[in-house]
């Protein structure tokens, strides 16, 4: 919809108002300073992992905006950052979850990087790749069971794609008609696995044929491009039309995770290539032409965005670590008699050894 | 109550609970128009019609998977795999979401389903048709796990499964399917309280611990040595996660001897941690060790169909050696 | 390439010599008398089990005959009775396997309908569906690294499409560009789950695109079409073209199996009609009109061919009865010590109970 | 030979054996140029191409079952699972066609493997990286187990892994990966024997058996009791499946006193097994109960990565407890 100098080249006029339009920028700008904050926090040694979305913003953002928050379901992937901020996940649960404090919705109970909330109706995030899938589709056919007129939308990269949960979840939402949008954010490699290699198809929209869907190709460093076509096809989910396959070319600029070396796999003229087209400033050139973002703006933006990431970022650590013993809470509705047992065995133990009971 | 047997029990029950709560849906490969190869779910496609019936296409993962999303979003599906041994392309989904879902979620979310399984030997089905998977379930924190060995049983466990809280794998033992037909009591909420075993023989010279299919032998072999005048204690475990350690070790303390019996393979199998808990909580009551008797550590072979099973002579075998100790 | 009145409408001469062409209808001939005296033998108590091939024949025979036995490996399913016969497996092991005597080269450790033979490089089949697709994959994957020219087959019914191993499977492929087909044989049901709720997609040929292949429609009840698209495909595999998916229209005329009522979810019109389009008549009407064969021949055919299959079934039942202790071999190449002495207690067992040792 | 560390050795062993046997190829998730996530396999795509040195496409099913089909055809595959975790989405091929291929084809075809895949906790990787499934391979019948603790042992048996005629699951104590580093000996043919286990310290007082990860904690818990004066016998099984029987029951019954340590889930792990087996064979051997340090019955948490680990204290702690008895 807006080419790489920021104009306009849609076949339509841009039907979004000009707050919408300045809340998408800011929320771009806001994942990408919290990803560069969850970079740094991780150097420091106070979160142990991360898995960079820089690059990914104008999918995430773009699919954000297409859901109607609190009704629709979302079943993300690990890299989902801007997508979960912008569906307006809090920052301090963010940031809790990313440092395994008191402030997690999930208790401490994962790696960083597996937003989840049920408010926002955001399913936990998994690491088993493409595990995830089945889930979502799932939760179509319990939608269009319901008659709820709600739809499924459903994240993952394109690695994920060879796994065969990742197939049999598609095929099941084919053949049922299941009201859900599966969003491929293709950055070229899983991990150091490029595409090639990855699959014999030459694109991933095309796998759509196997379940009788359509399929479609955006360019995922394009917001409103990701916007719209979300927007269209989540509409068509929820009237009945079934589901959809996206595939959004994007890049990732950092390594696969903070335990990776990309320079192993791949070239940096490609990295620098593809940092030419980064979303974030294309975005805001088409902003700038229509008058509605400027360097003072941007500036103020910015200012702001970091305060609340900064008033987050305490928040998350000022809620205190979690508890010990709250690793044996939540693996059922209630604790069988075998695992009370090694509770008490644990907590002997710990008494014998002069530990304190923990925080 | 007319006489029922326990794959028409099974039918039944789930008939009463889709009929008590609309959020019980069903789904799985031929359960549909066909009603379960085994005939476990004949007449729910008629009564309920194919949005709470549906026939999968054919992926484990699809059927388990999608049950994690439908429990999520607040139905109770009831999810057949048509043989316990096709269950693994499944697994993942069992593993990585079903089992870990309230715990990594920290309890915002949950995933409620009964997964039904016809599971074991005795039906000439080689092993890609006998297999008995319970230990991949009970070493998997966040499964319940039941194996009931009597129509009455799976009818009450069953109801406890589909309105509990929690994820349960459900087996079902096909070749006690129709092989016995029993006057099921029709009190529409008589349930069996999980992690609940149950006495069926009472006597004080040896223990037999059972479950599933091969209570048939365990019995057999009880009234095999009730008619030599030996009196055997028997348990049905029926659930394996939680089980009812209390009530073993209870009557492990007060008989001293015991023999458990299993048609999984022998190692690591759910006896070893029978056997394991009462030799770490009862072993200065224990006259003689605790014997195992159980499956091969072999795939389920075909031509040997029968001798495979943990058999009344095995069984009875055992029991002299705990007896003579 | 012969229309249902036997009319050849190729659009090339048939290249296949007068002895090939009536060992192709004898074979189809053979493969429904076995499938015959298979249900009877079932149904007389001396098998388990029967999974009926009747309908699939021309496809099966069709695939056998692109093969060059002994070079090319072979990936078998449960309905591939007429398939293993046409290749060459010897009907006393066939019965044999079916009545799990000793005369079946796998000892009798699998349940009738599983097939498998070193010699003819013929996978033995396993219940478990769509599982040997990756290994199909594995042992194309070797041929081309060791370029020894040869390929690999590999068949299911579209029932097995379904799996996510299928999947992994057929995504390996394309993505190793390894010289293997599939080959489907889309009866329309797997039980009693129909197309429709089986995929969203119209067939299963289509799915060829989501791994970068090409995907074949074949008429499978018309033997010869099998044939010709078959080894064109081998061929062109061998020669390093990569992988293929073919989709076979066929239908079972019997149930699922011995154990199946497909009253229950198939009209029986349907199945009549699918009976007039039976492919051994078909073919016959083919070779009659080439004056190939006739009614003479046809008795003869039909009275050796009895033979046969008399002799080998009592083959197999002399072989006599697999002994109890072949249950414990072949776990792995040596027994653990563990398994030594579960045998140990089942002979003491046998012992003290006053049972014999078994045949 | 310098000093190596866990993952070197691995990676220098693989390089060996693949010069040595040019029918050796390895496939898994960037095991190509990336040289695997752990760098287990450094330096095999420069040395030996993309042909022996596969990236396969991101499906665990793919890699061990693509694997069985070489290995039919004559390749003796290496497949690296990038995370023990991640064999489930594999977990039928293992289960339905590696460990039954030899059984049901009665010899015809047998898939001789090595699965190696990065095991257990201590890395603050949550539950998706940190399980230890080896229950589930122990009682899956037709797959030898094996879990080296060491950089040498790591050699040993890796090498006798690829060298022999069954498939092995070959898990690798990620958290030890780089803990330490050890002179291994250079011998190429220096193979550890199938289902033998090795004496790690020698002692009268309690015996302890281990094996993984866990032999980093178990042998600390033998020298802080050393230091008290009690002599500890340390067992590191190294191989499950078969395990070494024999020496664990011959130093129990010298010893009669036993502790079991592993960090997998507690409920049927393979120290019920052994426990299990204790009990039957030496149970008039027993001073004590043979008590199990495990992995608790929750999923791997991540807050508490380190607490959910049978560390040294509740080690020492059972150790009292059987001492006292
Ligand atoms: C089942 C499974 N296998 C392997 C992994 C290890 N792993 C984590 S991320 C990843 C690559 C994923 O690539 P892709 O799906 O393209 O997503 P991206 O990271 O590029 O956004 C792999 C192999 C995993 N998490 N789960
Ligand atoms: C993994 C697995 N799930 C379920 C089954 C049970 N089952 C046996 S055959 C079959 C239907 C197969 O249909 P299709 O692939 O179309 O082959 P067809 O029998 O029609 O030739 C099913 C569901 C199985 N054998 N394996
Ligand atoms: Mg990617
Ligand atoms: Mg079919």
């Amino acid at each position: 919809m807006i080419d790489e100098a920021g104009a306009w080249v849609g076949g339509f006029a841009c039907d979004l108002d000009v707050p919408s339009l300045q809340a998408m920028y800011r929320h771009l700008l806001l994942a990408r300073m919290v990803d560069e904050r969850l970079v740094l926090l991780q150097r420091t040694g106070r979160s142990s992992f991360v898995a960079p979305s820089a690059g990914h913003e104008a999918a995430q953002v773009g699919i954000a905006y297409a859901l109607r928050p609190g009704r629709d379901w979302i079943y993300p992937y690990y890299r989902d950052t801007a997508l979960a901020i912008a569906v307006g996940w809090p920052l301090a649960e963010l940031f809790g979850q990313m440092m395994g404090t008191r402030a997690d919705p999930a208790r401490g109970r994962q790696m960083p990087a597996h937003p989840g909330s049920r408010p926002l109706r955001m399913f936990t995030v998994a690491s088993a790749i493409a595990s995830h899938v089945p889930a979502a589709v799932g939760s179509a056919v319990a939608q269009k069971l319901r008659g709820d007129g709600d739809a499924t939308v459903c994240t993952f990269g394109e690695g994920a794609t060879s796994e065969g949960d990742w197939h049999a979840a598609l095929n099941f939402a084919g053949a049922q008609g299941a009201p859900i949008v599966f969003a491929c954010q293709n950055n070229g490699y899983a991990i150091s696995v490029g595409m090639r290699q990855q699959t014999g198809s030459h694109n991933v929209a095309v796998k759509a044929h196997a379940y009788g869907m359509p399929g479609y190709l955006v360019d995922g460093m394009d917001v409103l491009a990701c916007y719209y076509l979300m927007r269209e096809l989540m509409a068509a989910a929820r009237d009945g039309f079934g589901p959809a396959l996206v595939e959004m070319l994007v890049y990732r600029y950092g390594p696969h995770s903070s335990a990776d070396d990309d320079g192993v796999y791949r070239p940096a003229e490609e990295v620098a290539a593809w940092r030419e087209r980064d979303p974030i400033p294309r975005f805001r050139r088409y902003l700038e032409g229509r008058g509605l973002w400027d360097e003072a703006r941007e500036r103020e933006a910015r200012e702001q965005l970091a305060g609340e990431v900064d008033a987050a970022v305490a928040a998350a650590r000022a809620a205190g670590e979690v508890p010990l013993e709250w690793m044996f809470d939540d693996v059922l509705s209630r604790p069988t008699p075998q695992l009370e047992r090694q509770r008490e065995r644990f907590r002997a133990a710990r008494r014998a050894a002069g530990e304190d009971e923990g925080p | 109550m007319p006489l029922q047997t326990y794959v028409q029990t099974v039918a039944r029950t789930l008939h009463e609970e889709m009929r008590r709560d609309e959020r019980v849906v069903v789904l799985g490969e031929d359960v549909g128009k066909r009603g379960g190869v085994f005939l476990a779910t004949e007449g729910l496609y008629e009564a309920f019609g194919p949005d709470r019936v549906i026939d999968t296409p054919l992926s484990e993962a699809a059927i388990i998977g999608a049950a994690v999303g439908m429990a999520v979003h607040g139905l109770r599906p009831v999810a057949e795999i048509q043989f316990a041994d096709y269950v693994f392309p499944g697994f993942d989904q069992l593993v990585s979401q079903v089992a870990k879902l309230r715990y990594r979620s920290g309890g915002a979310f949950s995933a409620p389903m009964v997964v039904r399984m016809p599971a074991g030997g005795g039906v000439k089905g080689g092993h890609h048709h006998s297999q008995n998977p319970e230990t991949h379930f009970v070493h998997t924190p966040g499964l319940q796990v039941v194996y009931p060995s009597t129509p009455s049983d799976a009818r009450g466990c069953l109801k406890t499964a589909v309105r509990g809280d929690d994820p349960v794998v459900f087996m079902e033992p096909k070749r006690l399917y129709r092989a016995l037909k029993e006057d099921v009591p029709d009190d529409p909420d008589q349930l069996v309280p999980v992690g609940r075993a149950v006495r069926r023989r009472e006597g004080g010279e040896v223990v037999l611990v059972s479950y599933g299919g091969s209570m048939a032998e365990t019995l057999q072999a009880a009234d095999a040595l009730a008619a030599q005048g030996i009196g055997a204690d028997v348990i049905d475990l029926r659930w394996l996660m939680p089980w009812d350690e209390a009530l073993v070790l209870e009557r492990v303390a007060a008989v001293g001897r015991v023999v458990l019996v299993s048609e999984a393979p022998h190692s690591v199998g759910m006896m070893s941690e029978v056997a394991a808990t009462i030799a770490e909580e009862a072993l200065d009551l224990l006259e003689a060790p605790p014997l195992r008797v159980s499956g091969f550590d072999t795939p389920y072979p075909y031509a040997q169909d029968r001798a495979y099973l943990p058999g009344r002579n095995r069984i009875l075998h055992a029991v002299q050696q705990v007896l003579d100790y």
